[in-house]
Protein backbone atom coordinates (compact mmCIF):
# COMPACT_ATOMS: atom_id res chain seq x y z
CA UNK A 1 0.00 0.00 0.00
CA UNK A 2 1.92 3.42 -0.86
CA UNK A 3 0.07 5.54 1.53
CA UNK A 4 0.00 4.97 5.65
CA UNK A 5 -1.23 6.84 8.71
CA UNK A 6 -0.26 5.39 11.34
CA UNK A 7 0.98 6.41 15.36
CA UNK A 8 3.70 3.56 15.31
CA UNK A 9 7.16 4.83 14.13
CA UNK A 10 8.67 3.02 11.01
CA UNK A 11 12.04 1.69 10.15
CA UNK A 12 12.97 4.16 7.20
CA UNK A 13 15.80 1.62 5.79
CA UNK A 14 13.09 -0.96 6.22
CA UNK A 15 10.64 0.79 4.31
CA UNK A 16 13.27 1.75 1.39
CA UNK A 17 14.70 -1.64 0.59
CA UNK A 18 10.87 -3.12 0.62
CA UNK A 19 10.10 -0.26 -1.89
CA UNK A 20 12.94 -1.12 -3.99
CA UNK A 21 13.21 -4.50 -3.41
CA UNK A 22 14.11 -6.88 -6.52
CA UNK A 23 13.51 -4.45 -8.88
CA UNK A 24 15.97 -4.66 -11.41
CA UNK A 25 15.09 -1.15 -13.04
CA UNK A 26 15.31 0.65 -10.24
CA UNK A 27 18.58 2.79 -10.58
CA UNK A 28 17.59 5.50 -8.34
CA UNK A 29 16.08 5.76 -4.63
CA UNK A 30 15.06 9.47 -3.53
CA UNK A 31 13.74 9.75 0.01
CA UNK A 32 12.86 12.15 2.78
CA UNK A 33 12.02 11.85 6.33
CA UNK A 34 10.51 14.53 8.07
CA UNK A 35 11.29 14.76 11.80
CA UNK A 36 10.13 16.76 14.98
CA UNK A 37 12.50 19.72 16.06
CA UNK A 38 12.92 21.26 19.54
CA UNK A 39 12.59 24.79 18.04
CA UNK A 40 9.69 26.03 15.68
CA UNK A 41 9.54 30.40 15.21
CA UNK A 42 12.12 31.01 17.76
CA UNK A 43 10.39 29.20 20.75
CA UNK A 44 11.33 25.74 22.24
CA UNK A 45 9.28 23.08 21.49
CA UNK A 46 8.38 20.08 24.03
CA UNK A 47 5.85 17.88 22.02
CA UNK A 48 3.62 17.85 19.58
CA UNK A 49 0.07 16.40 18.18
CA UNK A 50 -0.71 15.68 15.04
CA UNK A 51 -4.04 15.57 14.18
CA UNK A 52 -5.71 14.17 10.60
CA UNK A 53 -9.15 14.10 8.89
CA UNK A 54 -9.59 10.62 8.52
CA UNK A 55 -11.21 9.11 5.38
CA UNK A 56 -10.18 12.28 4.03
CA UNK A 57 -6.05 12.26 4.66
CA UNK A 58 -5.31 9.06 3.00
CA UNK A 59 -7.37 9.80 -0.07
CA UNK A 60 -5.10 13.18 -0.26
CA UNK A 61 -2.06 11.55 -0.07
CA UNK A 62 -2.76 8.93 -2.68
CA UNK A 63 -4.22 11.62 -4.67
CA UNK A 64 -0.79 13.55 -4.77
CA UNK A 65 0.97 10.23 -5.54
CA UNK A 66 -1.28 9.48 -8.31
CA UNK A 67 -0.61 13.11 -9.56
CA UNK A 68 3.33 12.25 -8.90
CA UNK A 69 3.11 9.40 -11.64
CA UNK A 70 1.60 10.94 -14.32
CA UNK A 71 3.87 14.01 -14.08
CA UNK A 72 7.36 12.12 -13.39
CA UNK A 73 8.58 8.59 -14.91
CA UNK A 74 9.02 6.99 -11.45
CA UNK A 75 8.48 2.93 -10.91
CA UNK A 76 7.43 3.09 -7.30
CA UNK A 77 5.91 5.67 -4.51
CA UNK A 78 5.65 5.36 -0.53
CA UNK A 79 4.35 8.28 1.97
CA UNK A 80 4.40 7.42 5.31
CA UNK A 81 2.78 9.77 7.64
CA UNK A 82 2.24 9.57 11.47
CA UNK A 83 -0.64 11.03 13.72
CA UNK A 84 -0.83 11.32 17.40
CA UNK A 85 1.55 12.62 20.29
CA UNK A 86 5.39 13.16 19.28
CA UNK A 87 8.43 14.38 20.65
CA UNK A 88 11.60 15.97 19.14
CA UNK A 89 13.64 13.80 17.15
CA UNK A 90 10.83 11.63 16.67
CA UNK A 91 9.95 10.65 12.62
CA UNK A 92 7.10 12.52 11.05
CA UNK A 93 6.70 11.43 7.77
CA UNK A 94 8.58 9.03 5.35
CA UNK A 95 8.47 9.60 1.68
CA UNK A 96 10.44 7.81 -1.00
CA UNK A 97 10.13 6.96 -4.94
CA UNK A 98 12.01 4.75 -7.15
CA UNK A 99 12.93 5.37 -10.94
CA UNK A 100 15.53 4.17 -13.23
CA UNK A 101 16.64 7.62 -13.00
CA UNK A 102 17.91 10.66 -10.41
CA UNK A 103 15.97 13.48 -11.72
CA UNK A 104 12.73 11.75 -11.84
CA UNK A 105 13.30 10.38 -8.39
CA UNK A 106 14.64 13.89 -6.33
CA UNK A 107 11.80 15.48 -8.29
CA UNK A 108 9.11 13.10 -7.64
CA UNK A 109 9.86 12.83 -4.04
CA UNK A 110 10.23 16.78 -3.39
CA UNK A 111 6.97 17.09 -5.34
CA UNK A 112 4.95 14.69 -3.04
CA UNK A 113 6.58 16.47 0.17
CA UNK A 114 5.48 20.17 -1.38
CA UNK A 115 1.80 18.99 -1.84
CA UNK A 116 1.53 16.88 1.22
CA UNK A 117 2.60 20.08 3.10
CA UNK A 118 0.03 22.68 1.20
CA UNK A 119 -3.06 19.64 1.02
CA UNK A 120 -2.94 16.61 2.51
CA UNK A 121 -5.58 17.34 6.14
CA UNK A 122 -2.86 17.54 9.10
CA UNK A 123 -2.35 19.48 11.29
CA UNK A 124 0.27 20.07 14.30
CA UNK A 125 -0.82 21.18 17.69
CA UNK A 126 2.89 21.95 19.66
CA UNK A 127 3.49 22.40 23.34
CA UNK A 128 6.06 25.15 24.68
CA UNK A 129 6.60 27.06 27.65
CA UNK A 130 3.45 29.13 27.22
CA UNK A 131 0.64 26.58 26.53
CA UNK A 132 0.01 24.56 23.34
CA UNK A 133 -0.92 26.02 20.09
CA UNK A 134 -1.94 25.05 16.22
CA UNK A 135 1.04 25.81 14.32
CA UNK A 136 0.63 28.72 11.72
CA UNK A 137 0.98 27.57 7.92
CA UNK A 138 3.98 28.62 6.40
CA UNK A 139 3.69 31.19 3.22
CA UNK A 140 6.88 29.07 1.94
CA UNK A 141 4.98 26.12 1.41
CA UNK A 142 2.76 27.33 -0.63
CA UNK A 143 4.97 28.87 -2.80
CA UNK A 144 6.85 25.50 -3.08
CA UNK A 145 3.42 23.95 -4.41
CA UNK A 146 2.59 26.81 -6.37
CA UNK A 147 6.53 26.85 -8.25
CA UNK A 148 5.30 23.10 -9.52
CA UNK A 149 1.78 24.85 -11.23
CA UNK A 150 4.21 27.36 -12.89
CA UNK A 151 6.62 24.29 -14.04
CA UNK A 152 3.91 22.04 -15.46
CA UNK B 1 -51.54 28.92 5.93
CA UNK B 2 -48.80 28.37 3.11
CA UNK B 3 -46.37 30.72 1.49
CA UNK B 4 -47.48 31.54 -2.47
CA UNK B 5 -44.19 30.65 -3.36
CA UNK B 6 -42.77 27.61 -3.82
CA UNK B 7 -41.48 25.50 -0.40
CA UNK B 8 -37.89 25.90 -0.28
CA UNK B 9 -36.36 23.10 0.31
CA UNK B 10 -34.22 21.65 3.06
CA UNK B 11 -31.05 19.32 3.44
CA UNK B 12 -29.13 18.27 5.96
CA UNK B 13 -25.76 18.20 6.04
CA UNK B 14 -23.12 16.52 8.50
CA UNK B 15 -20.27 19.56 9.56
CA UNK B 16 -16.99 18.77 10.71
CA UNK B 17 -14.59 20.90 12.84
CA UNK B 18 -10.73 20.36 12.32
CA UNK B 19 -7.73 21.41 14.45
CA UNK B 20 -8.41 24.77 15.50
CA UNK B 21 -11.44 25.67 14.36
CA UNK B 22 -12.52 22.14 16.60
CA UNK B 23 -11.41 24.06 19.57
CA UNK B 24 -12.59 27.83 18.42
CA UNK B 25 -16.20 26.02 18.35
CA UNK B 26 -15.86 23.54 20.85
CA UNK B 27 -17.15 21.01 18.56
CA UNK B 28 -15.91 18.31 16.46
CA UNK B 29 -19.00 18.88 14.62
CA UNK B 30 -23.05 18.52 14.13
CA UNK B 31 -25.83 18.12 11.91
CA UNK B 32 -26.57 21.38 10.17
CA UNK B 33 -30.21 22.39 7.79
CA UNK B 34 -29.65 24.44 4.77
CA UNK B 35 -32.16 26.00 2.90
CA UNK B 36 -32.47 26.64 -0.35
CA UNK B 37 -32.93 24.96 -3.76
CA UNK B 38 -29.75 24.58 -5.05
CA UNK B 39 -27.77 24.38 -1.68
CA UNK B 40 -23.85 25.05 -1.74
CA UNK B 41 -21.18 25.25 0.24
CA UNK B 42 -21.00 28.97 0.43
CA UNK B 43 -24.80 28.94 1.70
CA UNK B 44 -23.94 26.50 4.92
CA UNK B 45 -21.19 29.08 5.63
CA UNK B 46 -23.03 31.68 5.11
CA UNK B 47 -25.87 29.77 7.84
CA UNK B 48 -22.95 29.51 10.50
CA UNK B 49 -21.19 33.08 10.42
CA UNK B 50 -25.02 34.12 11.01
CA UNK B 51 -24.66 32.85 14.34
CA UNK B 52 -21.72 35.46 15.63
CA UNK B 53 -19.30 35.23 17.82
CA UNK B 54 -16.75 33.09 17.13
CA UNK B 55 -18.63 31.91 13.92
CA UNK B 56 -18.19 35.18 12.75
CA UNK B 57 -14.52 35.48 13.07
CA UNK B 58 -13.41 32.26 12.34
CA UNK B 59 -15.70 32.38 9.12
CA UNK B 60 -14.82 35.74 7.77
CA UNK B 61 -14.61 36.41 5.01
CA UNK B 62 -10.74 36.27 3.98
CA UNK B 63 -10.08 34.08 6.50
CA UNK B 64 -7.66 31.10 5.40
CA UNK B 65 -10.38 28.30 5.76
CA UNK B 66 -10.81 25.38 3.05
CA UNK B 67 -13.75 23.05 2.88
CA UNK B 68 -14.26 19.45 1.67
CA UNK B 69 -17.41 17.91 0.18
CA UNK B 70 -17.24 14.14 0.82
CA UNK B 71 -13.03 14.20 1.38
CA UNK B 72 -12.35 15.86 -1.60
CA UNK B 73 -11.35 19.70 -1.66
CA UNK B 74 -14.23 21.59 -2.95
CA UNK B 75 -15.38 25.60 -3.67
CA UNK B 76 -17.71 28.02 -1.93
CA UNK B 77 -19.71 27.23 -5.32
CA UNK B 78 -19.57 23.75 -4.85
CA UNK B 79 -23.23 22.01 -4.25
CA UNK B 80 -24.66 20.35 -0.90
CA UNK B 81 -26.85 17.38 -1.21
CA UNK B 82 -28.63 15.59 1.51
CA UNK B 83 -26.66 13.94 3.64
CA UNK B 84 -23.17 14.78 2.28
CA UNK B 85 -20.32 15.30 4.55
CA UNK B 86 -19.08 19.20 5.07
CA UNK B 87 -15.33 19.45 6.47
CA UNK B 88 -13.96 23.27 7.38
CA UNK B 89 -10.55 22.85 7.11
CA UNK B 90 -7.80 25.28 8.63
CA UNK B 91 -4.16 25.42 6.48
CA UNK B 92 -2.45 22.62 6.54
CA UNK B 93 0.60 21.96 9.00
CA UNK B 94 1.72 18.40 8.31
CA UNK B 95 4.95 16.70 6.90
CA UNK C 1 33.87 10.58 8.68
CA UNK C 2 31.51 12.03 6.52
CA UNK C 3 33.09 10.56 3.28
CA UNK C 4 33.40 6.77 2.37
CA UNK C 5 34.60 4.56 -0.26
CA UNK C 6 34.33 1.14 0.53
CA UNK C 7 33.74 -2.55 -1.05
CA UNK C 8 31.30 -3.26 1.88
CA UNK C 9 27.40 -2.86 1.13
CA UNK C 10 25.85 -0.85 3.81
CA UNK C 11 22.41 -0.35 5.81
CA UNK C 12 21.02 3.12 4.18
CA UNK C 13 18.17 3.06 7.34
CA UNK C 14 21.08 2.66 9.73
CA UNK C 15 23.38 5.20 8.58
CA UNK C 16 20.69 8.10 8.02
CA UNK C 17 19.20 7.28 11.85
CA UNK C 18 22.77 7.73 12.46
CA UNK C 19 23.53 10.70 10.43
CA UNK C 20 20.69 12.53 12.37
CA UNK C 21 21.05 10.85 15.62
CA UNK C 22 20.35 12.47 18.76
CA UNK C 23 19.98 16.49 16.90
CA UNK C 24 16.57 18.01 17.77
CA UNK C 25 17.41 20.79 15.11
CA UNK C 26 16.99 18.53 12.52
CA UNK C 27 13.39 18.64 10.88
CA UNK C 28 14.68 17.12 7.65
CA UNK C 29 16.80 14.41 5.80
CA UNK C 30 17.04 13.92 2.26
CA UNK C 31 18.80 10.83 0.79
CA UNK C 32 19.79 9.19 -2.48
CA UNK C 33 20.44 5.82 -3.09
CA UNK C 34 21.94 4.84 -6.19
CA UNK C 35 21.39 0.87 -7.31
CA UNK C 36 22.44 -1.19 -10.05
CA UNK C 37 20.30 -1.66 -13.23
CA UNK C 38 20.39 -5.05 -15.12
CA UNK C 39 19.84 -2.48 -18.41
CA UNK C 40 21.81 0.21 -19.66
CA UNK C 41 21.47 2.03 -23.04
CA UNK C 42 19.37 -0.98 -23.94
CA UNK C 43 21.47 -3.93 -23.41
CA UNK C 44 21.01 -5.78 -20.53
CA UNK C 45 24.02 -5.91 -17.58
CA UNK C 46 24.77 -9.10 -15.62
CA UNK C 47 27.62 -7.34 -13.45
CA UNK C 48 29.56 -4.45 -12.91
CA UNK C 49 32.97 -3.38 -11.78
CA UNK C 50 33.46 0.54 -10.20
CA UNK C 51 37.13 1.67 -10.07
CA UNK C 52 38.33 4.41 -8.80
CA UNK C 53 41.84 6.34 -8.08
CA UNK C 54 42.72 5.71 -4.48
CA UNK C 55 43.57 9.11 -2.54
CA UNK C 56 41.88 11.59 -4.97
CA UNK C 57 38.52 10.03 -4.97
CA UNK C 58 37.94 11.00 -0.99
CA UNK C 59 39.63 14.82 -1.47
CA UNK C 60 36.84 14.91 -4.20
CA UNK C 61 34.00 13.64 -2.36
CA UNK C 62 35.25 15.93 0.71
CA UNK C 63 35.13 19.03 -1.48
CA UNK C 64 31.46 18.30 -2.77
CA UNK C 65 30.69 18.12 0.62
CA UNK C 66 32.36 21.18 1.65
CA UNK C 67 31.02 23.46 -1.06
CA UNK C 68 26.91 22.02 -0.28
CA UNK C 69 27.79 22.90 3.28
CA UNK C 70 28.84 26.60 2.07
CA UNK C 71 26.13 27.02 0.21
CA UNK C 72 22.71 25.36 1.48
CA UNK C 73 22.07 25.54 5.59
CA UNK C 74 22.60 22.50 6.16
CA UNK C 75 23.18 20.33 10.16
CA UNK C 76 25.57 17.60 8.34
CA UNK C 77 26.00 15.00 5.23
CA UNK C 78 27.34 11.81 4.37
CA UNK C 79 28.57 10.30 1.48
CA UNK C 80 28.91 6.36 0.54
CA UNK C 81 30.24 5.24 -2.34
CA UNK C 82 30.90 1.76 -2.57
CA UNK C 83 34.36 0.16 -5.35
CA UNK C 84 34.27 -3.39 -6.40
CA UNK C 85 32.42 -5.86 -7.78
CA UNK C 86 28.49 -4.85 -8.33
CA UNK C 87 25.17 -6.75 -9.38
CA UNK C 88 21.88 -5.69 -10.59
CA UNK C 89 19.69 -4.47 -7.43
CA UNK C 90 23.11 -4.17 -5.69
CA UNK C 91 23.62 -0.37 -3.61
CA UNK C 92 26.13 1.98 -5.08
CA UNK C 93 25.91 5.18 -3.40
CA UNK C 94 24.14 6.49 -0.22
CA UNK C 95 24.09 10.50 0.37
CA UNK C 96 22.37 11.70 3.11
CA UNK C 97 22.23 15.02 4.22
CA UNK C 98 20.00 17.08 7.33
CA UNK C 99 18.84 20.71 7.81
CA UNK C 100 15.93 22.24 9.68
CA UNK C 101 13.98 22.51 6.49
CA UNK C 102 13.54 20.26 3.79
CA UNK C 103 14.00 23.23 1.05
CA UNK C 104 18.16 23.31 1.67
CA UNK C 105 18.11 19.08 2.47
CA UNK C 106 16.62 18.21 -0.86
CA UNK C 107 19.24 21.08 -2.20
CA UNK C 108 22.01 19.79 -0.84
CA UNK C 109 21.51 15.99 -1.36
CA UNK C 110 20.84 16.91 -5.02
CA UNK C 111 23.55 19.08 -5.61
CA UNK C 112 26.22 16.74 -4.12
CA UNK C 113 24.70 13.52 -6.20
CA UNK C 114 24.84 16.01 -9.53
CA UNK C 115 28.61 16.82 -8.73
CA UNK C 116 29.90 13.17 -7.47
CA UNK C 117 28.52 12.32 -11.39
CA UNK C 118 30.52 14.49 -13.05
CA UNK C 119 33.39 15.19 -10.66
CA UNK C 120 34.19 12.14 -8.46
CA UNK C 121 36.81 9.95 -9.86
CA UNK C 122 34.94 6.80 -10.15
CA UNK C 123 34.65 4.64 -13.57
CA UNK C 124 32.08 2.18 -14.08
CA UNK C 125 32.74 -0.82 -16.58
CA UNK C 126 29.95 -3.01 -17.46
CA UNK C 127 29.72 -6.91 -18.58
CA UNK C 128 27.10 -7.86 -20.57
CA UNK C 129 26.19 -10.55 -23.15
CA UNK C 130 29.12 -8.88 -25.83
CA UNK C 131 31.73 -8.58 -23.32
CA UNK C 132 32.82 -5.87 -20.66
CA UNK C 133 32.63 -1.96 -21.38
CA UNK C 134 33.90 1.33 -20.01
CA UNK C 135 30.37 3.07 -19.43
CA UNK C 136 30.18 6.32 -21.21
CA UNK C 137 29.13 9.55 -19.69
CA UNK C 138 25.87 10.77 -20.38
CA UNK C 139 25.31 14.62 -20.86
CA UNK C 140 22.68 14.85 -19.20
CA UNK C 141 24.76 14.20 -16.01
CA UNK C 142 27.05 17.68 -17.35
CA UNK C 143 23.72 19.23 -17.96
CA UNK C 144 22.47 18.60 -14.57
CA UNK C 145 26.50 20.20 -12.42
CA UNK C 146 26.06 23.16 -14.97
CA UNK C 147 22.71 24.26 -13.64
CA UNK C 148 23.91 24.74 -10.05
CA UNK C 149 26.39 26.93 -11.45
CA UNK C 150 24.33 29.22 -13.55
CA UNK C 151 22.01 29.28 -10.16
CA UNK C 152 24.90 30.16 -8.11
CA UNK D 1 80.69 20.00 -26.05
CA UNK D 2 77.90 22.01 -24.26
CA UNK D 3 75.28 24.24 -26.10
CA UNK D 4 75.39 27.20 -26.22
CA UNK D 5 71.90 28.28 -24.73
CA UNK D 6 71.30 27.61 -20.99
CA UNK D 7 70.51 24.00 -20.37
CA UNK D 8 66.96 22.92 -20.38
CA UNK D 9 65.93 21.13 -17.35
CA UNK D 10 64.58 17.93 -16.58
CA UNK D 11 61.69 16.69 -13.97
CA UNK D 12 60.16 13.23 -13.41
CA UNK D 13 56.44 13.22 -12.45
CA UNK D 14 54.71 9.92 -12.25
CA UNK D 15 51.89 9.72 -14.33
CA UNK D 16 48.55 7.45 -13.74
CA UNK D 17 46.39 5.76 -16.29
CA UNK D 18 42.75 5.84 -15.14
CA UNK D 19 39.75 3.34 -16.18
CA UNK D 20 39.58 3.32 -19.96
CA UNK D 21 42.80 5.17 -20.57
CA UNK D 22 44.85 2.09 -18.31
CA UNK D 23 42.73 -0.33 -20.87
CA UNK D 24 44.23 2.06 -24.26
CA UNK D 25 47.74 2.21 -22.79
CA UNK D 26 47.76 -1.57 -21.37
CA UNK D 27 49.71 0.30 -18.23
CA UNK D 28 48.68 1.76 -15.02
CA UNK D 29 51.09 4.30 -14.85
CA UNK D 30 54.70 5.15 -15.23
CA UNK D 31 57.54 7.55 -14.47
CA UNK D 32 57.57 10.44 -17.21
CA UNK D 33 60.49 12.38 -17.63
CA UNK D 34 59.33 16.59 -19.08
CA UNK D 35 61.71 18.59 -20.24
CA UNK D 36 61.35 22.47 -19.82
CA UNK D 37 62.14 24.95 -17.68
CA UNK D 38 58.49 25.75 -16.74
CA UNK D 39 57.17 22.36 -17.66
CA UNK D 40 52.81 22.13 -17.60
CA UNK D 41 50.68 19.40 -18.16
CA UNK D 42 50.35 20.14 -21.66
CA UNK D 43 53.96 19.74 -22.10
CA UNK D 44 54.00 16.45 -20.45
CA UNK D 45 50.41 15.32 -22.66
CA UNK D 46 52.23 16.51 -25.66
CA UNK D 47 55.10 13.89 -24.80
CA UNK D 48 52.58 10.90 -24.56
CA UNK D 49 50.97 11.75 -27.63
CA UNK D 50 54.26 12.26 -29.69
CA UNK D 51 54.83 8.54 -29.00
CA UNK D 52 51.54 8.13 -31.71
CA UNK D 53 49.18 4.83 -31.74
CA UNK D 54 46.83 4.76 -29.18
CA UNK D 55 48.58 7.61 -26.76
CA UNK D 56 47.64 9.74 -30.36
CA UNK D 57 44.11 8.29 -30.37
CA UNK D 58 43.34 9.12 -26.93
CA UNK D 59 45.04 12.14 -26.04
CA UNK D 60 43.85 13.92 -29.40
CA UNK D 61 43.05 17.21 -28.68
CA UNK D 62 39.29 16.86 -27.83
CA UNK D 63 39.49 13.99 -26.10
CA UNK D 64 37.29 14.41 -23.03
CA UNK D 65 40.70 13.67 -21.25
CA UNK D 66 40.98 15.36 -17.42
CA UNK D 67 44.06 15.91 -15.37
CA UNK D 68 44.47 15.87 -11.95
CA UNK D 69 47.86 16.64 -10.40
CA UNK D 70 48.74 15.37 -6.82
CA UNK D 71 45.07 14.28 -6.43
CA UNK D 72 43.20 17.78 -7.40
CA UNK D 73 41.93 18.68 -11.26
CA UNK D 74 44.03 21.02 -13.02
CA UNK D 75 44.33 22.50 -16.36
CA UNK D 76 46.13 21.57 -18.96
CA UNK D 77 48.38 25.23 -18.19
CA UNK D 78 48.93 23.86 -14.21
CA UNK D 79 52.79 23.66 -13.61
CA UNK D 80 54.27 20.86 -12.58
CA UNK D 81 57.22 19.82 -10.40
CA UNK D 82 59.46 17.18 -10.03
CA UNK D 83 57.79 13.90 -8.18
CA UNK D 84 54.16 15.60 -9.16
CA UNK D 85 51.81 12.80 -9.44
CA UNK D 86 49.95 13.49 -13.16
CA UNK D 87 46.34 11.41 -13.43
CA UNK D 88 44.85 11.02 -16.18
CA UNK D 89 41.03 10.69 -16.80
CA UNK D 90 38.53 9.55 -18.71
CA UNK D 91 34.93 11.31 -18.11
CA UNK D 92 34.04 9.66 -15.00
CA UNK D 93 30.85 7.39 -14.43
CA UNK D 94 30.26 6.99 -11.01
CA UNK D 95 26.97 7.72 -8.39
Amino acid sequence: MPVRVQTADFDAGREIAALRSGDPRVGAVASFIGTVRDVNEASPVSAMTLEHYPGMTEKALATIVAEARARFDILDALVIHRVGDLRPTDQIVLVAVTSAHRGDAFDACRFIMDYLKTRAPFWKKERTADGTRWVDARASDETAAAQWERDR
Amino acid sequence: MPDSSAPSSVITVRVVYLARLRDAFASDGESLAVRGDAPTVGAAIAALRARGGAWADELAPGRAVRYAVNHEVAPAEASLRNGDELALLPPVTGG
